[in-house]
């Protein structure tokens, strides 16, 4: 086995990152798109500590990274405010139900 | 007291009832005695313009106006015209403090009579708030300096006008009436709003000395005389509505459904001299031509309601009448060049009229708002007070001496008189006899129904008393104001006798020589020396200049002639006074005549003169009938012309779309519906991919992000 | 340190680790016994009653009983419950306030894990707690139960922002986060305590003991509410919801929750004790100091660390009695409008006082 | 075999487990439980590679703030009698089938690429201050500007979820 290395971390982060995809595109239920798109911020964040810390300047990459889970908790934070209204309105959180404009 | 404070304390005084009014229409109705704040509010205007009025006439009598601009609108550089800008301003001369200080006194007596007349009514305090809102458009024409904001101004007198008119608009009469005035006021308005814009157009400045400069240097409306009489007569359209001069006088008597101090404040005294007040402002620019039709007008105005005022019945509408006519003689007095005259006559006519008004409002409230003479009579003895200043009110409006009507009106008709010698137009002054004559016999007509005899109405007789001293007190103060000895110290001399002649001088008229009276000319070889001395020294030019100005007036032909016209005028007018006085006696007290048999014998003409010379009728059946008839032919025309043409294009259309039909739905259909048919396969192929869903826009992304990254790298 | 010497014994770095985390098992369970039998005298003698009697000396053996009676019970699991989540729960939440035992600095000489970051790591290992709760709601598929865990998260997430503030103003005081640091900087003397001002020198130290005063009674307060303590005990007010989140447990899992609720009274208590008292350092001088011998004093510092705790929980015990619960809407206004304007106003002077 | 292998591959596998669950489960609840594992997953990976206050930050972030308004956004959409909370998915197939290729060509330009990877890496002493320092100098705008941002976003939040 070797030495765990950069392309480790980002293979992971790769996986993780195509989980989130297919789950933001086959998911049907608002919330668990959402849960996708977590995973999708969550990838992108072992990137950005990956690269820092094999690059040598750490404090930049995790300052970025930070800087991710701020954005995503205020995203999270309106999406789920958005869904509630919704599930208000239609009394459900189907994405591929929700479909009154078109109508 | 200088120039600064001067203009200082006109804008308190404006703006003073404005704060009034809308406090108290803010307010009035959570807080009941906001009305005594409107009170006080106008005793301070009236304080401060009666020192106005003293300081000015006593240290600046012969001082130019005082006038201060302020810039409203800028509108820079206007292509066409220039620079161009819109100014606010306020003008202080003679003219304007005695004005200020009739409308304060007046609205004043109004204000304290109506605590008591309007007592109990549920709209109480906003009475007195539209009260205040007349005063302060009032001031407001009083103060101008500009014809923009008279025009404004204007407007807004005509609005309070009707708010006040319409007070008790639950009755169908006052709202109708409110209607009425409004209504024929921007007829009148309309005129003066084309004058307004002709000038504007011609001299870009709406501000009066700048215009009579620019008159003055030659500068004419389209460049033709005739232009500069139409403006001038266009100008006075607005005092035509606003003074309800003949054609547009049928709605003052209307109005007359307001309360009563109203009809004192507005319908007499005040906003129906504001035309007067026009008039007067715009004097010198008037040209001969403008003049005649103005004197033409008040003729008539004079005239005919002098006429309709002898057989009404109701006691304010007499009065409505008599304010029209009265309002002719001054109007008809600028027309003959009788400026001082005229608006000397103003003055007292304000004073007395308002007086008259709420004598009759004192009467009315006695007599539990009954307003038909015919149910009165011998009330002297239950309201010894009113009747008093009553009988002074209709002296003075009679033109008996020592009255102060005796000093205006004799004024007037010797300048008739003159102007008749001078020019040949003889029938102003046979008119002015006339309504003289006329007037003295309907007001003491008036006087002998209401107060003498036996009351006709014994039940309202019994209830009938003296009213308190809150509007018996004004109707003192204005009978004392209409003795002579406020204005004259010969109560004889009419001619002479007038202190204020010498601080209201006639203006120099500013229009050119060729389109003036004859007898208004100033002398030619003075001028000759003017502009000889003017070559030579300074000092000399000076002083010619100085006595120019004393001189400039009128010719000494007309000084002459007004001169020589004033004793006859006097004796003749004396004359006519008394026997309308006398003949009034005969008919009514001692009743030498039968009446009924007499009216029975000139029934046409008691008719016409009762019908109101059935200008009501004639209005409705000509303008209304015009405009009903109009509407008709319009509807023929509409219904077989019009219709017809359209019908005959419809079948036309028909015939050629029935071919084009067939062509249609065979050839271009197919077509169209072959492209259709494309269209629509392409689309149920497409409409797959438009899910709606972003998901499915998602996928496609990202197959199209594999589809680059396999063709680019 | 005990792990340098577990390494020595065993030479093994894996068994040392996992005896090393095992060591705070072993205070919390009898404390555990002990706080509920303090509970349940302090309760009884502040209603003028004597509480358990029967079992022993004063009833001093009752918590045995209990423990016995609970390990005897029927694990009931109801019907609709979600089992995976059901039975998960329990562990997750108990895991949770196990964790954060892991920066608690118990004496000089043990201590889970030396973090720099100690403090940050009990908030973030208290958010499993919450996890937990909200999983025993849904999963016992009870109205109760759900409405309970939904307050109780709410509450937590709530009162962790005036906790955290209070955390962040003694950062700026002491420039650590290290828990054991935090300790040993506030040796010697009582005064030097950092409610007392800290080890600053000269007015400072004067200008900050009444900051430190309100950041003491803030962060009491919320970790009060934090660990769901009366008067903060609407998640499980019994008049309203039950019992809360844990209402259809029952037998050996409702113990782990109870014995979680013991351990985070502690915690709370102990970091409390650790930031504003100086943590396992004695008021006054030590006697294995005095005496010359060296082992004596991580006994001592361990005595002294357990009584500033138990002290704590006697206060939260005491309080417990002595005030009515709060309504939902008041709870929330003590925090976000009162709580965290205070924190944040007293982080500011704090931060000028050490700026100046 | 050192302890650094050993946890990375428990955390990939936490991890990776838990995302493919979080992705596949019907049952949003599971999901949402699932999630916290990969949270915590990801945290481990951050203390691994010496990001420690990250790490921190992930778990009272994610596992305390983001992970808690998902199961509350769950529990206030779902009925509470209604045990039936599982929900569906849709093209699957073309999904995967695209989401496959994407991953495969994802992972060889990882795995191909020659990262420039810096000899010596520093020890992460004390990462908490060189971040504060960072973000109080260089990204001082940037960390104002998110604040803001923060603020905005709850407050939208909140006028949202109340109409």
């Amino acid at each position: 086995m070797q030495e765990i290395g950069i392309a480790h971390f980002l293979i992971v982060s790769s996986l993780l990152f195509s989980f989130g995809l297919y789950g933001v595109v086959t998911r049907k239920n608002a919330i668990m798109v959402l849960m996708g798109l977590e995973l999708i911020l969550n990838a992108a964040n072992i990137n950005f500590i990956t690269f820092a810390k094999f690059n040598g300047n750490v404090g930049f990459g995790q300052v970025a990274a930070l800087f991710v889970i701020v954005l995503a908790a205020a995203e999270s934070a309106i999406a789920l405010a958005i869904v509630l209204n919704i599930y208000k309105n239609f009394n459900q959180v189907n994405v591929d139900e929700i479909d009154k404009l078109r109508d | 007291m200088n120039e600064l404070s001067f203009i200082q304390a006109a804008l308190v005084v404006l703006f003073l009832p404005l704060l009034g009014f809308t406090v108290t229409i803010l307010y009035g109705k959570r807080f009941k005695w906001l009305y005594l704040f409107e009170v006080a509010i106008i005793t301070i205007a009236l304080g401060i313009s009666i020192y106005m009025l003293f300081i000015r006439l006593a240290y600046f009598a012969d001082a130019p106006p005082f006038q201060k601009e302020f810039l409203w609108i800028n509108l820079g550089i206007v292509p066409l015209l220039g620079k161009v800008t819109v100014e606010l301003g306020i003008m202080i001369d003679n003219i304007t403090v005695l004005m200020l200080f009739v409308v304060c006194l007046i609205s004043a007596l109004v204000h304290y009579f109506s605590i008591e007349y309007m007592k109990g009514d549920k709209r109480y305090s906003r009475y007195f708030a539209y009260l205040g809102i007349f005063t302060f458009s009032m001031l407001g024409i009083v103060f101008t300096h500009n014809l923009l904001m008279m025009y404004i101004f204007w407007e807004l007198v005509g609005l309070s006008s009707y708010l006040l008119i319409g007070f008790w608009y639950e009755k169908k009469s006052a709202s109708d009436a409110s209607k009425k005035a409004f209504i024929t006021n921007r007829i009148g308005d309309l005129g003066m709003l084309a004058g307004i814009l002709l000038i504007f157009s011609t001299y870009h400045t709406f501000t009066f000395e700048a215009i009579f400069a620019q008159i003055k240097a030659g500068q004419m409306p389209l460049n033709s005389g005739f232009w500069l009489t139409a403006t001038g007569i266009l100008l006075f359209c607005g005092a035509i509505g606003k003074s309800a001069q003949f054609p547009l006088h049928v709605w003052l008597p209307d109005a007359m459904e307001g309360p009563t101090p109203v009809s004192a404040l507005i319908h007499a005294a005040t906003m129906v001299a504001a035309g007067v007040y026009l008039t007067v402002r715009i004097f010198p620019m008037l040209t001969g031509d403008a003049l005649l039709f103005i004197a033409i007008i008040g003729a008539l105005s004079a005239f005919i309601p002098a006429t309709i005022a002898l057989t009404q019945t109701d006691i304010k509408k007499i009065l409505a009448y008599s304010t029209i006519s009265q309002l002719g003689y001054m109007i008809m007095a600028l027309g003959v060049g009788a400026y001082s005259f005229g608006f000397f006559h103003l003055i007292t006519h304000a004073f007395f009229k308002a007086g008259l008004f709420l004598g009759s409002g004192s009467v009315i409230y006695a007599m539990h708002h009954e307003q038909d003479i015919r149910q009165m009579g011998g009330l002297r003895k239950k309201l010894p007070i009113t009747y008093a200043a009553f009988v002074i009110y209709s002296l003075a409006i009679s033109g008996i001496p020592l009255t102060s009507g005796f000093l205006s009106k004799d004024g007037i008709l010797a300048s008739a008189y003159a102007f008749g010698g001078l020019t040949g137009y003889k029938i102003f002054a046979i008119t002015g006899f006339l309504v003289a004559l006329l007037t003295a016999f309907y007001m003491f007509r008036l006087i002998f129904v209401t107060f003498h005899g036996e009351p006709r109405n014994q039940h309202k007789y019994d209830h009938a008393h003296e009213s308190p001293a809150l509007m018996t007190v004004p109707l003192i103060i204005l009978a004392v104001l209409s003795i002579f000895a406020f204005y004259t110290a010969n109560p004889l001399d009419a001619g002479k006798g007038w202190t204020l002649s010498s601080w209201i001088k006639t203006p120099p008229s500013v229009v050119p020589a060729s389109l003036r009276y004859e007898f208004m000319n100033e002398k030619q070889p003075e001028v000759a020396e003017v502009s000889k001395s003017h070559n030579e020294t300074e000092p000399v030019a000076e002083n010619v200049e100085a006595k120019k100005n004393e001189q400039i007036i009128h010719s000494e032909e007309y000084t002459h002639a007004l001169h020589s016209a004033h004793y006859p005028a006097m004796g003749l007018s004396l004359l006519v006074a008394i026997l309308g006085i006398f003949t009034a006696y005969l008919f009514y007290i001692k009743k030498v005549v039968n009446l009924d048999a007499f009216v029975e014998k000139i029934k046409p003409l008691y008719n016409f003169s009762l019908n109101k010379w059935y200008f009501d009728e004639f209005y409705n059946s000509v303008f209304v009938g015009f405009v009903m008839l109009l509407s008709k032919i319009l509807n023929w025309f509409d219904a077989n012309i019009v219709d017809g043409i359209v019908n005959a294009s419809a079948s036309v259309t028909r015939t050629v779309s029935t071919f084009s039909n067939a062509i249609d739905k065979y050839i271009v259909d197919g077509l169209v519906n072959f492209l259709a048919i494309l269209t629509g396969m392409f689309g149920i192929f497409l409409r797959k991919l438009q899910t709606g869903k972003v998901q499915t826009y998602l996928v496609m992304v990202i197959f199209s992000i594999i589809v680059l990254i396999f063709i680019f790298i | 340190m005990i792990y340098d010497f577990l390494l020595q014994l065993t030479g093994n770095a894996a068994i040392s680790s996992l005896i090393n985390s095992i060591i705070p098992l072993t205070f919390i369970i009898p404390f555990a016994l002990f706080a509920v039998y303090l509970e349940r005298k302090v309760s009884a003698h502040m209603q003028d009653r004597l509480g358990p009697m029967r079992v022993g000396w004063h009833g001093w053996l009752q918590s045995f009983a209990d423990i016995l009676k609970l390990l005897q019970k029927e694990d009931i699991v109801t019907a609709d419950a979600d089992k995976k989540l059901f039975n998960f729960a329990p562990v997750l939440v108990f895991a949770g306030s196990y964790a954060a035992f892991a920066a608690i600095p118990f004496s000089s000489a043990y201590i889970g894990t030396n973090l720099d970051l100690g403090l940050l790591y009990i908030v973030a290992v208290t958010s499993l707690v919450v996890a937990g709760i909200l999983m025993a709601g849904w999963g016992s598929n009870n109205k109760y139960s759900l409405l309970g865990a939904v307050r109780s998260a709410a509450q937590i997430v709530s009162y962790e922002i005036p906790t955290t503030l209070v955390i962040v103003t003694v950062i700026v005081m002491t420039g650590t986060l290290n828990l054991h640091k935090l300790s040993t900087d506030q040796t010697s003397s009582f005064y030097n305590w950092l409610i007392f001002g800290g080890y600053a020198a000269g007015w400072h130290k004067f200008a900050l003991i009444p900051s430190m005063f309100v950041g003491f009674l803030v962060i009491f307060i919320s970790t009060l509410a934090e660990v769901n303590r009366t008067p903060f005990d609407i998640p499980e007010a019994e008049s309203e919801l039950v019992a809360g989140y844990h209402t259809e447990y029952s037998g050996m899992k409702f113990a782990m929750f109870f014995l979680a609720e013991y351990a985070n009274m502690f915690a709370v208590s102990a970091i409390v004790a650790t930031i504003f008292f100086g943590g396992f350092q004695s008021p006054f001088g030590y006697l294995g100091n005095t005496l010359g011998i060296s082992w004596l004093r991580p006994i001592e510092e361990f005595f002294w660390f357990a009584s500033k705790g138990i002290f704590f929980v006697f206060v939260q015990m005491w309080l417990r009695w002595t005030l009515p619960r709060l309504r939902v809407d008041q709870l929330m206004a003590m925090c976000w409008k009162y709580l965290i304007p205070i924190a944040v106003v007293n982080l500011i002077i704090v931060a000028l006082i050490m700026v100046l | 075999m050192t302890y650094y292998t050993v946890s990375f591959y428990l955390f990939a596998a936490i991890i990776l487990l838990s995302a493919y669950f979080v992705v596949t489960t019907k049952n949003v609840i599971y999901a949402a439980f699932n999630l916290l594992l990969t949270f915590f997953g990801v945290a481990g990976f951050y203390a691994l590679l010496g990001a420690d206050f990250i790490a921190i930050v992930q778990l009272i972030v994610y596992v305390g703030g983001i992970l808690i308004l998902l199961l509350f956004g769950v529990m206030l959409t779902n009925k509470i009698t209604d045990t039936e909370i599982k929900t569906g998915a849709f093209q699957v197939l073309p999904a995967s089938i695209i989401v496959g290729m994407f991953s495969g060509v994802l992972i060889a330009s990882m795995t191909n690429n020659r990262w420039i990877v810096s000899a010596n890496t520093p020890v992460a002493a004390d990462t908490l201050r060189t971040i504060g320092n960072i973000l109080m100098n260089q990204y001082i705008l940037i960390f104002e500007v998110l604040g803001v941002l923060l603020l905005i976003a709850l407050i939208g939040a909140a006028s949202i979820a109340r109409k």
